[in-house]
């Protein structure tokens, strides 16, 4: 039972959480200017590493506020937040 | 010595099963992964189209991935044209596996439920049933009764939290002993002088342009005319180091085992709604699998909650597991693509060619996939079965979407 | 007469039932129905924020904190997010109050009274109680009288509040659907006490 | 006296409180304080169990969980399969018989009630010997937060069954101090009787506490989120393997001197003790102390360790040096033990000598208990001087002590405890110290070297009697048998032999199978490595991790303000994700076909209402409200003017539609939405995704508000005048209350938020009041309705109106893989919008094709039935050989009053163009002729919907 850090919430369990897999992956800025291929890689393809990977999660039984986080997927060790410099305001619960 | 405890104990192997070679400079075709997939391609390589300088790379032990690790369930009742083509195919073979592998597999085909437990559900099963029949697949749709007489012990009282409202029933289903069948095509390839190649991790490619020439591997490079990635959870690593993108997701997958117990359970059930599916093997232990853990992981553990969900649901189906015990605990890493079907067919490297994406329906497919990726190898084109399953289908949208057949799937 | 006015909260009809599975030395459970719940959604580094805080008499806690006046309770739910809970027939006045403050900044002013409902779980065994389905630490040293937290209990989604005023207690809040749910869980889940 | 073998006092049993049972049909005495083991020693039953392959006699190995041999079933109070005879509890009519490692489960329902509970603590320590006590004593007192769980019925755990003093007085003492300290503090919990079975992510612990059959509730899953974690989870020590090891009455040393210790039963009379270990020499000498015969200390090693070899010859105990039992003699119970001299080098044997016994103690050393440490992802290690897999590296917040660190003596356990205990609580920040460790009897710390094989004697066929795994029957020859079929992995080994997979999981049996291996492989026993330790650490029950999520506490129940009316209305319910919605409402003895045809010609000429409160409700407002419906829409809601109501659909990014339902235009800057009853959750995900994630620039807000509403359907030409009789500030006139629009009014005194929305067809309304009056505003608009008849409805009835005007039900008609042009709705796709969710999509290659499968109506040929929803459609009226084309299936089929025939919907290849053609829906064998229409069946030009 991974205990994820919510940046609003504090830690909790996994539980709670609906996981959004790869972070940062934008939509994109005019979708009919992309190519079918450049479309479908927006659509279907995202990273898998083992290793490090940055990633979506939202507390979904708590704040309901989607945040990313660096976890190892080999080991579950959870690295700090990611991208939104917002989430260094975590609270404890 | 006194007689066994019946049924508690398994057919012997043979004396002789495989040597664990090391790798030599170059082979016609390295295929990387040495699991069911792995074995069975090469297999059919060397017997179907008579390529037997063949290497399979396995960086622990030989099947001991996913294919050590899953519930051992074999059925094809899956709802789409391309997806029942290829799971019927490799039914067949399983069919005659065991006379073509001399090897005691342990093929049962007790049956399998796919039970319904909400009218939609329902209209599902009957819908797959159909397609299932005309493609010739055997199918059959039951309602609440004719379920309780196929499996006395599971819980049909309309009191349920969900009702079994009906099920659908493969007759030909069933379970195999999953290291027999891996360790029958392993005995075979070794006969063959196929080289089996264990604790051999590949690294990287070699390639020439966009040809890919050879592998980098923990035991040096071995030259290949052709490359197969067979490596399940690991292929999008594989793919990486060649900037090939995939369109997988790597997730765990638990499953556990009970004790021993004297036969209660005559089939193989499955219920996608409450994300469970049991069957009690040949020894007598009841297995289970539950659903995917949400979150991408390698680390060949899962969450705990999906464990005791899971035997919620058994427990409310079969209440008379209460008092049964969980043995252990595992869990293996599949890969899943957005459509839960399987990717297979040659890549934008020429010289390459990616077998993934199985999630949770690797084992079931194995002599199939078998067949049609030594026929994809072999020929440097698809095999008609697997010709629907190629990358293109995500750029063009022609999806096979089997996440009602693969929902808890297995 | 409150069920006049209101017509019939969610546990009107285990009243009976969570009366009987209290016991004042162990558990007690009941619903606190009716009371005023809005949802308020305003940047809180923004002026408006503090207009509102001034409006209320109380600053707008962070996430997990409960800030109160003398007739209302200010649950921080989220970064931007708060429930206010008044007494019965504040719905109206809460909203006009905090409408006013917002005075057209960007925000959000929600009457969510009906949505969900309140119980009440207090006792020595309250605690042991929640923790057979909700998983956060419940202990006074870290859920303090001051923390309130969304969590889910049994397998439902819930609003904890620390609500020690007689004894040490909690509200939950639960939405209505989910409420008769709540409470035979929580009716099976103190039947160990004996009520 | 229960038992001959039982001393005259002594051990931890209460001798006041006598124990009937029974067990293989035989009427047997113990005391309160034994287990079913101890009290079967004490009546000198050593046969308990037979093993699984060769059905030979089994006894008593172990004291502990690690019994790999003693499985019963119980019969009495209620049949459980496969438990240790060691770890039954023995009790008052308990029923039980050995079994041949194959259990049996009961078809009756198990009456026991299970439940789960989450703890949190700041040190969770595992195990109550002296190393876990010492932990818990020193974090107690820094003031953390400490759980104490251990498996056993009472703390203590290896100074139970030593007979050790501590402190010079009785070490139980101790224990009892040590417990009674810790349970006067407040924040400390101890948890005996409880496994910690798992260690999983971020020391989050699972543990199941044995709370014994008369309790409320018999088995609590603990669940620990713990800070720190101290391991001292003890040792197993491990059996030999030698010719016929399995005989009744070869036991491990330890359990012996525990059975003497712990339960005052002797074992046995006379004993050979068997050892490659300086441990089991102190069981020797306390059995020879209880008046054992001691026939021999056999110890394989070169030589005695002095201390020990001095105070056998004080006790005229021989000891035979380099010496090695090779084999045993007896049937039912070991009668004999044969020993010969054993050249270390040559592994040679010299000739055999016979000793008589009727026990023979083994001890090969110990293992520690290191599965919790290795499930925390703790690296082990093969370490040569323990001859054992240790605990190796570290991982932040475990700490291993005492016996599970490989420590040996009791003195080494109480200091590691204690340091694990002041580390623990130092990391938390708390103050701690260590108190000064009592003082232990002066042994010197124990050494063994492994001998993991003795030679087989027996030439003809060597190693089959050799048993390395008893629970599997798996001996030396099926390992070598492995080995010599190629395999190298310990992995392919174990599961060529299936050595470790017993219900024991291999404690007893993992090392030395390990060592075994190396020793044919001619490999290094630290690279052959062992297997994995997987969860859980002992056999769980099904129910206990079940819990309580049984029968209706198994998933929520949803209702609405006005499920007690449905109830008393007699309606079965349909399950629609968790809600439970009325499905029709039968009059006595009516069926449900009369019934829905009933109530949809009810509403079809009359009036009906329906409960529809589960439809999802999110509030949504903000200056960019109107954009961002926009977006997440495919058709244009920013044109919506303050009043109104437009259907939308959505889509994912795919372009596939995921749900539908009405915007409602509330305020300047705010809406309404509507969502189906199952997608509520998924669309507000959606949603916010979308807004939190991607368009951050956008000024919006949702909020759910699903529950804060009842809404109540009010359908058919009579529904106005029911609305007329019971709503006041209203006019209800379709020019001043046109389709798709909304008025608040007043009903009951309540007041409504009115909205003209159909989905039948009909003159329709909706009436959404706060839930708190859903039930008496129903009951008034039932009470105005009455004079017209009114009539409730269900889904069915829902279900079918709508499908003869041809709307379609998400996750019905659709099962995402359909367009909204593939549904006919291209008029729901706006043209005008630069982009929205999904629009990328609709110009992909496959989304183009001319023959997808569109959305159209079927009528079956005069004279036949309802088609079963899911049926195939093929084009042929003669089916060829598989595979058929299909062309599709039908999705929703109803018999229809108002059509006076059976139709359906169906998703069909190129169907629009085929409306007219007859094609083929395949039902059982048959083919059933139908004609492919236009999928509005009724009303198509929409006049009825203002009445």
């Amino acid at each position: 039972m991974m205990l994820i850090p919510c940046p609003w919430c504090g830690p909790r369990n996994e539980t709670e959480f609906h996981y959004g897999g790869q972070a940062g992956v934008a939509y994109p800025r005019d979708p009919q200017a992309l190519s079918d291929a450049e479309w479908a890689q927006f659509l279907f393809f995202r990273d898998n590493p083992k290793g490090v990977f940055a990633e979506r999660w939202m507390h979904r039984s708590g704040c309901r506020r989607w945040f990313d986080l660096r976890r190892d997927t080999a080991t579950n060790e959870i690295l700090g937040a990611g991208a939104h410099e917002e989430q260094e305001r975590t609270v404890s619960v | 010595m006194a007689p066994r405890t019946p049924g508690a104990d398994l057919p012997d192997h043979p004396d002789r099963l495989w040597r664990s070679a090391d790798p030599k400079s170059s082979y016609d075709v390295v295929i990387v992964g040495g699991g069911g997939h792995g074995l069975a391609t090469a297999y059919y390589l060397a017997v179907n189209h008579g390529i037997t300088n063949i290497a399979v790379l396995e960086r622990g032990w030989l099947a001991g991935g996913n294919m050590a690790r899953n519930t051992t369930i074999i059925r094809s009742n899956y709802l789409w044209d391309e997806s029942a083509g290829l799971y019927e195919h490799a039914l067949k073979l399983w069919e005659g596996l065991e006379e073509e592998l001399d090897y005691p597999l342990l093929f049962s085909q007790r049956g399998v439920l796919n039970l319904a437990h909400s009218l939609q559900e329902v209209r599902d099963g009957v819908r797959r049933v159909g397609a299932n029949r005309l493609n010739g697949v055997d199918a059959e749709w039951l309602d609440t009764d004719q379920v309780a007489e196929a499996c006395p012990i599971l819980n049909t009282s309309p009191d349920l939290r969900y009702p079994v409202l009906g099920a659908t029933w493969q007759p030909r289903a069933g379970i195999a002993k999953h290291d027999h069948v891996a360790w029958g095509f392993a005995r075979a390839l070794d006969q063959l002088g196929v080289d089996l190649v264990e604790g051999c991790e590949v690294t990287g490619f070699e390639t020439a342009g966009d040809r890919v020439i050879g592998v980098e591997t923990s035991r040096g490079p071995i030259r290949a005319g052709r490359v197969a990635l067979a490596a399940a959870g690991h292929t999008s690593v594989l793919a990486d180091t060649l900037g090939l993108r995939l369109p997988l997701q790597s997730h765990p997958l638990q499953a556990l085992v009970s004790e021993l117990l004297e036969p209660v359970h005559p089939t193989v059930v499955m219920s996608n709604a409450v994300h469970v599916y049991v069957s009690q093997a040949h020894k007598g232990e009841l297995v289970l699998g539950a659903g995917i853990d949400a979150y991408n992981s390698y680390g060949q553990r899962g969450s705990f909650h999906t464990i005791e969900r899971e035997l919620a649901a058994a427990v409310e189906l079969f209440p008379m597991f209460a008092r049964a015990h969980v043995l252990r605990t595992w869990a293996g890493v599949v890969d899943v693509t957005p459509d839960a079907s399987a990717v297979m067919g040659p890549t934008p490297f020429e010289g390459l060619y990616v077998n993934c994406g199985w999630g949770t329906g690797g084992f079931k497919a194995t002599p199939g996939v078998g067949w049609c990726f030594a026929h994809t190898i072999a020929n440097d084109e698809p095999h008609p079965l697997n010709a629907p399953f190629g990358l293109e289908r995500f750029t063009t949208g022609a999806l096979i979407d089997e996440h009602g057949a693969a929902g808890v799937a297995h | 007469m409150t069920a006049d006015l209101y017509g019939a909260s969610p546990l009107a009809v285990r009243a009976d039932a969570l009366a009987a599975s209290s016991s004042p030395s162990t558990v007690r459970i009941a619903e606190v129905p009716f009371r005023a719940q809005v949802t308020l959604r305003v940047d809180p580094r923004g002026a408006a924020a503090e207009r509102i805080g001034a409006a209320l008499g109380a600053a707008l806690p962070g996430p997990g904190g409960v800030a109160r006046t003398e007739r209302v309770a200010v649950l921080g739910l989220g970064p931007d997010e708060w429930l206010l809970v008044g007494p019965e027939g504040a719905a109206q006045g809460l909203q006009d109050t905090l409408t006013a403050a917002l005075d057209r900044a960007f925000g959000a002013v929600v009457d969510v009274s009906a949505h969900r409902t309140i119980v009440q779980v207090s006792g020595p065994k309250a605690r042991e109680v929640l923790n057979k389905g909700c998983a956060l630490d419940l202990h006074p040293r870290v859920f303090a009288s001051d923390r309130c937290a969304q969590t889910d209990v049994a397998r439902t989604s819930a609003i904890l509040m620390r609500h020690d005023v007689v004894e040490p207690g909690f509200w939950v809040f639960v939405r209505a659907s989910f409420a008769r749910y709540l409470a035979d869980w929580l009716i099976d889940a103190a039947a160990e006490y004996g009520g | 006296m229960s038992g001959p073998f039982r001393l005259a006092d002594g051990g931890r049993i209460d001798r006041e409180r006598p124990v009937s049972f029974r067990f293989d049909g035989r009427d047997l005495q113990g005391f309160a304080g034994d287990t079913l083991a101890s009290a079967l020693l004490a009546q000198g039953v050593h046969q308990v169990a037979t093993g699984i392959r060769y059905g030979r006699p089994r006894g008593v190995l172990a004291a502990g969980p690690e019994e790999p041999n003693a499985l019963v079933q119980i019969e009495k109070p209620f049949p459980e399969p496969m438990l240790t005879a060691t770890t039954v509890e023995l009790r008052e009519g308990l029923e039980a018989v050995g079994l041949p490692g194959q259990g049996r489960l009961s078809p009756d329902p198990d009456p026991a009630r299970y439940d789960a509970v989450h703890e949190h603590c700041d040190v969770l320590v595992v195990g109550a010997g002296p190393a876990g006590l010492s932990a818990a004593l020193a974090a107690a007192r820094s003031g953390a937060r400490v759980v104490l769980a251990d498996a056993d019925t009472e703390f203590g755990g290896g100074l139970l069954g030593s007979g050790e003093m501590l402190d010079h007085a009785p070490a139980l003492e101790w224990v009892e101090r040590a417990r009674a300290e810790l349970a006067r503090r407040s924040e400390v919990r101890l948890l005996p009787r409880t496994t910690v079975t798992g260690h999983y992510d971020a020391n989050y612990l699972i543990a199941v506490e044995d709370r014994g059959p008369d309790a409320f509730t018999r088995q609590r899953t603990w669940h620990i989120r713990a800070h720190e974690v101290v391991l001292a989870t003890g040792a197993h020590e491990r059996p030999l393997v030698f010719a016929d090891n399995d005989r009744p009455g070869t036991m491990l040393a330890g359990a012996a001197r525990t059975y003497l210790h712990r339960y005052a039963v002797l074992p046995g009379r006379r004993a050979v003790v068997f050892t490659t270990d300086d441990g089991a020499y102190a069981a020797a000498l306390d059995l020879c102390g209880a008046g054992v015969e001691i026939a021999a200390v056999v110890d394989a090693r070169p030589e005695a360790p002095p201390f020990w070899a001095k105070r056998c010859a004080e006790q005229g105990i021989p000891v035979r040096t380099g010496h090695a039992v090779v084999g045993t003699t007896g049937e039912e119970h070991v009668t004999g033990a044969r020993v010969a001299a054993l050249d270390p080098d040559t592994g040679a044997l010299g000739p055999e000598e016979h000793h008589a016994c009727d026990l023979l103690l083994v001890s090969g050393g110990w293992n520690p208990a290191v599965h919790l440490y290795s499930q925390a992802r703790g690296p082990l290690a093969y370490d040569e001087a323990a001859g054992a897999f240790l605990p190796s590296g570290s991982v932040p917040g475990v700490h291993p002590a005492g016996a599970a660190a490989g420590l040996r003596t009791t003195a080494q356990c109480l200091s590691s405890g204690a340091v694990a205990g002041v580390q623990a609580a130092s990391r938390l920040g708390l103050e701690a110290t260590a108190a000064p460790r009592p003082e232990t009897d002066p042994h010197p710390v124990p050494k063994g070297r492994p001998l993991w094989r003795v030679p087989d004697p027996d030439a003809g066929d060597p190693g089959r009697t050799q048993f390395v795994d008893l629970a599997r029957d798996a001996t030396v020859a099926d390992v070598e048998k492995a080995v010599g079929a190629g395999l190298s992995s310990v992995e392919h080994i174990k599961r060529f032999t299936t050595i470790g997979t017993g219900h024991d999981q291999g404690r007893t049996s993992g090392t030395v199978s390990s060592g075994i291996i190396a020793g044919l492989l001619g490999a290094d026993l630290a690279e052959v490595g062992t297997t994995t330790f997987r969860a859980p650490y002992s056999p769980v029950s099904f129910a206990a991790l079940a819990g309580r999520e049984r029968g209706e506490l198994y998933d929520p129940i949803r209702v609405t303000a006005m499920h007690d009316w449905h109830v008393e209305q007699g309606a079965p319910f349909e399950n629609v994700g968790q809600w439970k919605r009325p499905w029709y409402y039968p009059r006595p003895g009516e069926s449900m076909e009369a019934a829905v045809l009933r109530e949809c010609r009810a509403v079809r000429t009359g009036v009906g209402m329906q409960d529809v409160s589960t439809l999802g409700k999110i509030d949504v407002q903000g200056p960019d409200a109107a954009e961002f419906l926009d977006l997440v829409y495919t058709n244009m809601m920013s044109t919506l003017k303050l009043g109104r109501i437009r259907y939308g659909l959505m889509c994912h990014a795919d372009g596939m539609v995921f749900d539908d339902g009405t915007v409602m235009r509330t305020g300047e800057h705010r809406y309404l939405i509507s969502t189906t009853s199952g997608g509520a959750a998924g669309v507000l995900e959606h949603l916010e995704d979308w807004l939190q994630t991607e368009w951050t620039h956008l000024r919006v807000h949702l909020t759910s508000v699903t529950e804060q509403w009842a809404t109540i359907a009010l359908a058919g030409p009579r529904s106005r005048e029911v609305l007329e009789r019971a709503c006041t500030g209203i006019d209800l006139d379709n020019a001043d209350f046109p389709f798709m629009s909304w008025r608040n009014g007043t009903i009951a005194g309540r007041r409504a938020r009115v909205c003209r929305i159909s989905f039948s067809g009909e003159l329709a309304f909706e009436i959404n009041v706060p839930w708190w009056h859903g039930r008496q505003v129903w009951d008034a608009l039932y009470a105005a309705g009455e004079p017209f008849g009114i009539t409730p409805y269900g889904t069915e009835t829902m279900h079918v109106l709508r499908a003869e005007k041809g709307f379609p039900i998400v996750g019905q008609d659709t099962d995402g893989t359909v367009t909204p042009q593939d549904l006919g709705m291209g008029w729901a796709v706006s043209k005008k919008k630069a982009d929205f969710i999904g629009a990328r999509s609709f110009s992909r290659p496959d989304n183009t094709r001319t023959d997808r499968k569109q959305l159209v109506g079927l009528i079956p040929a005069a004279g036949e039935g309802v088609l079963p929803e899911g049926t195939q459609i093929v084009e042929t009226r003669v089916l060829p050989r598989p595979p058929v084309p299909m062309l599709g299936h039908v999705t929703s089929s109803y018999r229809s009053a108002a059509l006076g025939t059976p139709f359906a919907l169906a998703l069909v290849k190129g169907g629009r163009d085929r409306i007219g053609q007859t094609v083929y829906g395949h039902v059982g064998d048959r083919l059933v002729p139908v004609e492919i229409t236009d999928p509005v069946f009724y009303d198509k030009e929409g006049a009825r919907r203002d009445g």
